[in-house]
């Protein structure tokens, strides 16, 4: 993938957006994104995560201002080329599945990407053994518990090896244990990543910047470890301190004090 | 498959029209259910040559949509579907019929432009083909789904037809749904393509009848643990004065029009 | 092959809705005989799947716009034909008040039309004796068809007759039913592939879903639910096929409508000698020899018809002009009591 | 709502279902619970929790076993008359809502019980109170963030006030403020609650008893405080211990020592 100048792959200047118009649920919104960074986008719920990530895929277009990734305008002209380059975990996984199987669905970008059958297979196999779904690979997609269908729709992603990889909550229905594994894999891979999600602890351990939403507008946008730890700014915007983090910032104090 | 996406979003303008809060879309929807049929039927009742009384009929629709602040626009685009059967149906009548009614212009011993019976039968049947279409709209534009099933259920339409209607607006929106999100992530992951390829179509529909049937099956389920008995409970409507008033005096409208003033035109 | 209001007269509605609401009454009566709650969702979702399918794009491209899917036919072999009848007049009410596709008034032919045949003499004389004796892929396919392309042209037949009975149209009945015919063949044959590719597909997939199977036959595919994957190649070829037909189609006819407007035009030709001249040129042939014959009546002609309609013009421009006159007054009324 | 003997509401005997002939998802599982209980069940990915709650409120009948609701066993005949007393908030909020704005759909229960519009209206403005979404009322469903539909079928159920409540993994999707103000609102209910969660800090902070699901059996049943903090028996069975926990895990064993 080709970035923009000083590897900028993603670049936001000015950007608002709405659905209705009397409310604006982006207003001005200013972020530059470099390659291998892993961004976090924090806010309350209803404030307008979902809505920036689909518009960073091209699922709305009638935005203002500037949006461009990989040094290209988001324009009807230059949306599929952009989109080879994103892999988009929705929120819902029943928005990410389509095929009937899993297998097929996670062969389906490969496959779409032109790669020869053994390496369509190869990419396949390896995904699903990441997300410690081997065993269902033959089963229906429409069969899985909440928690499978949210590894599958990972999948789906990993095996497309995309340049960008946007997840919007992808935390969400895992347990524990999955949702460590998950962590483990994030960190292994260096494309640019933006994660959503309301599970700031995952957060803290996955992004090394992250980036407050209320408003519409970006409060804050900073290092991960200030940000989640700033107890004051977090609950001025209707959220709160990680929940590993109470014993985190306790030590923090202790450290500084001790 | 954009057509989709056109089709949900022309609904979802109809919903927004219909939580509007305007009084037309406060009346009573038996009221208005009726006033739809009285007009329609009187409508296509008038003779084919019947022009001039047919004309003045516009006053109806012409009242819903400047007072019900509608726009013609979408009014006239809802034409669409039965256009071409109407419009196939009227055209050759010129053609066919061709017996002089009058002449336009001309004075003196100069003849004007004749005016045939068949294009005046074409054009009523036009035009009864545009009211009634009009005026379907004005009642689904302020009337929503539910409220339609309510004024039926009053009409002692058959519990087991109207639960059907309910359930078959609500799942389409559940079937949109799911058809939209398939075709979103299928368009995300093969960026490349133009559309869905043909050879997915099976599949895709396939999968999307099983996932909705699921999904639908939820959606049920959900109703009954709601308390749900196979008849919905819907909100009382209070009837008001001009719940009666307001369907009544445009019929009686529809009735002079049809029968008194149909004598001086 | 929705019927519009403006089609019909009010004598052959009325007629049509006692003649639907007779058919709905006996479906209601058997469907409750029946009471099977579990049906109702599946009644829901068949309803809106025929009703989206309608919308969707892999309907037929190329039979002029009022040739999607009746679906009568699909819905009875999975509901049997009583709960597919009742289905479908949902299906059809729902669609002519959302999209204006039928209309109110003409609701009772529509039903009749489309719900009775495919749902009476689809099920009852062509499913239902070809299931009998357990059902298996050729004979749904084959069942599909037939059933498909029977029923819409006795719905086809029916349009024909309620207008021209109507007398809204001056098409002789010779050039109606040879257009209206023809062009629902076609729609049938590609209406019964889709309905074929569905019913196989549930067939494989939840073969206790379809109605009116020998028994035996249900249980015994139940153990022995072949893989999905079988059933997607089947409906990907049928799929396949019936795009193939249709862009074959398509592309000799560019559209359904256009093509039967030729057709008529063609026919027209023979049969009322140059009835199809150009608007143009029939305006002219008027002008210049009927003159002398029609002026003498038309003192009367101009003192009532034509006067009556400028009259009209401008009651309704009266009318116009006082409702923009009251929103505008209304509205600034509440922008004072606002302010 | 009637109790069975001494109080029970629930109670499940040798209970095993499965979809599919070959694998049993749930294999003898016994389990009673006695008015007023709130009750976490915790297990890892596809274990059987969301099976479980499916077969309490009736969703499946074909099961083995004995499982009677309020003293009625489960079939086809009860079924409806023991629906009445359970509220349940599915795992996927678009199964949930299906008419056409929040308000409708709060409604939809109270009003299917009979009760006046009055007493409707009340009750939906309770519900939508209460999880802080009054200003959506007249918010088509559809239009609604991942966060705001849940809060939104949580409200579908508040506003019935079930004797008996099962919620699906309720805090997905939520903001930490919201998921702060469910856990109060949970504790303040005094139904019988049961819940499903991968959010062990949600547990620890809602139910008094936690049973641990695996392989279709339960491992263990009793107080959360004790569960929760095992770390052994949780790791042993994929889950980890609450986030929370590792500071709590840490100072109970200070204050063993200490
Ligand atoms: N299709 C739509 N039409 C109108 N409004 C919408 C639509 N989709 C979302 N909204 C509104 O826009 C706002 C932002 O929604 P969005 O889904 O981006 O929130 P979010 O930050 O992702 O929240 P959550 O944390 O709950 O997922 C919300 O108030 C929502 O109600
Ligand atoms: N309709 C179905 N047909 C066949 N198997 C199914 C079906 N639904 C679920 N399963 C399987 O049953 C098992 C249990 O699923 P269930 O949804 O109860 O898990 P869960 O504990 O809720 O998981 P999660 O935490 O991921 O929500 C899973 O292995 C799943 O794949
Ligand atoms: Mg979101
Ligand atoms: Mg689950």
């Amino acid at each position: 993938m080709h970035t923009g100048v000083n590897g900028e792959v993603l670049k936001i200047e000015n950007l608002s957006f709405s659905y209705e118009k009397k409310d604006q649920v982006l207003k001005d919104i200013n972020l530059t994104a470099y390659s291998g960074e892993s961004i976090g986008v924090i806010g309350a719920n209803g404030i307008g995560k979902t809505t920036l990530m689909k518009l960073l895929v091209g699922l709305n277009t009638d935005f203002e201002g500037v949006l461009e990734v990989a040094g290209h305008p988001m324009n009807q002209k230059n949306i599929a080329h952009i989109r080879e380059h994103i892999g988009y975990v929705f929120q819902d996984s029943d928005s990410q599945l389509f095929l009937s199987t899993i297998e097929d669905d996670v062969a389906f970008g490969p496959r779409n990407y032109g790669l020869s059958e053994e390496e369509v297979e190869k990419r396949v196999e390896e995904a699903l053994a990441k997300v410690h779904i081997t065993e269902l690979r033959h089963k229906q997609t429409y069969k899985l518990s909440g928690g499978e269908k949210k590894l599958a729709s990972i999948a789906t992603i990993l095996s497309m090896k995309p340049d960008i990889i946007i997840m919007d909550e992808p935390s969400i229905a895992l347990d524990p244990r999955n949702r460590r594994n998950l962590i483990g894999i994030l960190n292994e891979i260096d494309s640019l990543k933006i994660i959503t999600s309301h599970d700031l602890d995952f957060i803290l351990d996955t992004c090394e910047r992250c980036v407050l939403l209320d408003e519409g507008r970006i409060i804050a946008d900073g290092r991960s470890e200030k940000i989640l730890m700033d107890k004051e700014l977090l609950e001025a915007h209707g959220l709160e301190l990680p929940l590993s983090a109470g014993c985190r910032y306790k030590q923090n104090i202790d450290n500084v004090q001790g | 498959m954009s057509k989709i996406e056109k089709n949900i979003r022309e609904l979802n303008k109809l919903q927004n029209l219909q939580q509007r809060s305007h009084w037309m879309n406060d009346l009573h929807p038996l009221g208005k259910l009726l006033l739809s049929v009285i007009y329609i039927f009187i409508t296509v009742s008038f003779g084919k040559y019947s022009l001039a009384p047919l004309i003045i009929m516009a006053i109806y629709p012409i009242f819903g949509f400047i007072i019900g602040e509608l726009s013609i626009k979408e009014g006239l685009y809802r034409m669409r579907l039965i256009l071409p059967l109407v419009v196939f149906v009227g055209i050759f009548n010129p053609f066919f019929d061709r017996q002089v009614m009058f002449y336009i212009g001309g004075s003196g011993g100069q003849t004007g432009i004749p005016v045939t019976e068949g294009i005046i039968s074409m054009v009523t049947l036009m035009l009864k083909g545009f009211y009634s279409v009009l005026s379907a709209y004005i009642l689904i534009a302020t009337t929503s789904i539910d409220d339609i099933c309510y004024a039926l259920r009053i009409l002692h339409v058959p519990k087991q037809i109207v639960i059907v209607i309910m359930l078959i607006y609500r799942y389409f929106g559940v079937m949109a749904a799911e058809a939209d999100r398939i075709t979103t992530a299928y368009k995300l992951r093969a960026p490349k393509q133009n559309g869905i390829h043909y050879k997915a179509w099976g599949t895709l529909v396939g999968q999307w009848l099983l996932r909705s049937m699921d999904r639908a099956e939820d959606v049920y389920e959900s109703m009954l643990l709601r308390g749900f008995k196979g008849d919905f409970i819907m909100k009382k409507q209070k009837t008001r004065p001009i719940d009666i008033i307001y369907p009544l005096i445009w019929t009686i409208a529809f009735i002079v029009i049809r029968h008194v003033l149909i004598r001086f035109l | 092959m929705h019927m519009a209001d403006a089609l019909v007269a009010p004598a052959v509605a009325g007629t049509m809705y006692v003649l639907s609401t007779g058919a709905a009454t006996v479906s209601v009566k058997k469907v409750r005989e029946e009471n099977d709650p579990k049906k109702i969702p599946v009644m829901g979702v068949m309803g809106a799947f025929v009703f989206a399918t309608q919308m969707l794009n892999f309907t037929i491209p190329g039979t002029g716009s009022s040739g999607h899917l009746c679906g009568g036919m699909m819905l009875s072999a999975m509901l049997g034909p009583y709960a597919g009848f009742l289905t479908m007049i949902g299906v059809l009410l729902v669609q002519c008040l959302l999209f204006a596709d039928g209309g109110l008034l003409a609701l009772g032919c529509n039903i009749w039309n489309m719900a009775f045949y495919g749902c009476f003499i689809g099920a009852l004389l062509i499913w239902r004796p070809m299931m009998k004796k357990g059902a298996s892929r050729v004979k749904i396919i084959a069942a599909s068809i037939i059933g498909c392309v029977l029923t819409l042209q006795m719905g086809a037949f029916s349009v024909t007759l309620e207008t021209l009975i109507s007398g809204i149209t001056e098409l002789p009945f010779s050039v109606f039913v040879a257009t209206m015919q023809p062009i629902h063949l076609a729609i049938g044959f590609v209406e019964g592939l889709i309905t074929a590719a569905v019913l196989v597909f549930v067939y494989e997939a939840r073969p206790e879903l379809l109605w009116g199977i020998g028994e035996s036959e249900t249980v015994a595919r139940k153990e022995a639910k072949l893989s999905l994957k079988n059933t997607i190649v089947v409906i990907a070829v049928l799929a396949a096929l019936a795009g193939g037909i249709v862009s074959l189609f398509a592309s000799a006819f560019p559209d359904g409508l256009e093509w039967s407007m030729e057709q008529v035009a063609g026919t027209a030709e023979l049969e009322a000698e140059g009835g199809a001249y150009a608007v143009a040129e029939g305006i002219q042939e008027a002008t210049s020899l009927l003159p002398d014959y029609a002026f003498k009546n038309s003192e009367s002609a101009i003192g009532t018809s034509f006067s009556g309609i400028v009259g009209a013009l401008v009651v309704v421009a009266i009318l116009v002009g006082a409702c923009y006159a009251f929103r505008f007054f209304k509205s600034k009324k509440s922008g004072v009591t606002a302010a």
